[in-house]
């Protein structure tokens, strides 16, 4: 994902903005890393390059 | 099974490219129709291939366009189809749109709105994400008049709605939406075998492939953001 | 001559029952789109014979349906086209529509908006007399990118605004109307003689003709009174 | 002009109600007839069932 996805995406919960943490990036592409709620503190991860924006429990559901 | 494991399981069989490839006789003439300008920002929910997305990047000069999809493997896909940095695709579901208020000028949707759980409460969820004056291009194949998709739900264990054009009116009503359209777009690019070749694997008679794709063909609903 | 004039001749002359045959073939398809429920009030913009109103009675069920016209001619046959109660006519211009605030849940024109003196204002007024949520279907054949329309203004006193796609889509905007929907609906009716009948009194050439209705046709801007 | 039509139609020139008169009927039609403003008093004529609501100025070219 690019950093400008960051203007719009919120938590799929309460609709609060979320905090961006970059572990690798590939140019301009943040390739993994997480997105945590300011608000109810949920993480969502960013894996090969897509944010997870799942409730989590469907997020849950999907990797059992 | 859920969802995403359905669809990532379609994703994984390429069926993706597949729907895509059928499925655009019917959409580029609903993209063709919405009111984009060069610059806006476009959310396609259930976005499968990414096609959509990257159709009104090359025609309307979208400035940003994001494809939602609950399979990650669809999202994953779509994601190497292209490499146009102005397209980006999510994991997400219709329940729970992870997008800001008012944060998107246009939403679009192909086959792919029947799915939502809670139907009436994802409409309200696009209403809160549009700004005022944004649309909705809510388009699927499958719906009450069409009646050869009613079988779809037998090869599907995920539970899908099928409501009649009025019952689209007025769902978008209940859910704050004013309607701005609603129109039948028909197929006329598939191709329709001669009579002596039916039945075939698909048909019974040829009438009801007529039915299905020339008479009824994909049912389009516009909602606006008041 | 005043608009008045000139189109009390065109329906002395029959070119009102001329132009319902020849308009219809897209028209239909404008009117299918439309939003409409039974028991709706729709006003119908330079009605000419009224034909419009007629078909939204039979086959939407509107409650009323006032066609408005600037030649007093026109508005007399199109009320002798019909002997439906619910169905009314009268005479009016576009610049200052005799319908009060919010009284209207549709407006519909078909190949008359772009005689309007002021279309801006026309826009406005339209925006007006609807209700929140009621749309303008605005039809027109006369607009920039369709080229053989342009020397229509040749033959007729009027001054005729001639707009493109996007200068319809922002003048919906300045009045404030929500741009909900554009559209070329080609006329895949008219006969096009094959090549040899070329010139024809009308065409110069059929690629000219096949440019004007197959590639074109009508331009429907869809609004939305916010 | 049927008498329902007095419920949403207004003096083009101000937008003020208009008071019905009427002159001829035949059943619920109303024939000849007129329309005032109830607030600038111009007067619209009913003629041949159909109200003419153009404004005075165009109403009197097209007449003239
Ligand atoms: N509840 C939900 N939330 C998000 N995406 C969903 C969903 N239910 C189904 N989908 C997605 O919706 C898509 C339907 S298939 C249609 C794909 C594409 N729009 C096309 O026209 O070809 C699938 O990719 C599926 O994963
Ligand atoms: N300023 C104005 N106010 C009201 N009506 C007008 C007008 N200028 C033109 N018209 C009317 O608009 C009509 C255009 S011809 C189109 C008629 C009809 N809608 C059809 O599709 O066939 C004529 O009947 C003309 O009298």
């Amino acid at each position: 994902m690019k950093e400008s996805l960051m203007d719009i995406i919120c938590c799929p919960m309460d609709k609060h903005d979320l905090d961006l943490e970059v572990e690798t990036k590939d140019d301009e592409e943040i390739i993994e890393g997480s997105l945590t709620c300011s608000e109810c503190g949920e993480v969502y991860p960013i894996e090969d390059g897509i944010p997870n924006l799942l409730p989590p429990d469907m997020r849950d559901e999907a990797a059992a | 099974m859920s969802a995403s494991e359905e669809f990532d399981s379609w994703a994984a069989e390429g069926r993706d490219k597949g729907m895509e490839d059928r499925h655009w006789h019917t959409t580029k003439h609903a993209l063709a129709r919405m009111p984009v300008e060069a610059g806006d920002t476009v959310v396609d929910l259930g976005t499968g291939s990414g096609y959509a997305l990257r159709a009104l990047r090359e025609t309307a000069g979208i400035g940003r366009g994001y494809g939602l999809d609950g399979a990650p493997e669809m999202a994953r896909n779509a994601a190497d189809y292209t490499d146009d940095d102005a397209v980006g695709f999510l994991v997400g579901d219709f329940d729970a749109l992870p997008f800001a208020d008012e944060s998107v000028d246009h939403v679009f949707s192909m086959e792919a709105f029947y799915y939502a759980r809670d139907p009436i409460h994802t409409l309200e969820e696009i209403k809160r994400i549009l700004r005022p004056g944004g649309t909705f291009y809510c388009a699927v194949n499958y719906y009450e008049e069409n009646e050869a998709s009613h079988e779809w739900q037998d090869n599907i264990a995920i539970e899908m709605t099928r409501w009649n054009r009025r019952e689209y009116r007025e769902a978008f009503r209940e859910a704050g939406l004013h309607v701005a359209e609603q129109d039948t777009i028909a197929d006329r690019e598939i191709e329709i075998p001669p009579a002596e070749a039916f039945p075939t694997d698909d048909w019974e008679t040829r009438a009801a492939m007529v039915d299905r794709y020339r008479t009824w063909g994909t049912l389009l609903t516009v909602g606006v953001k008041p």
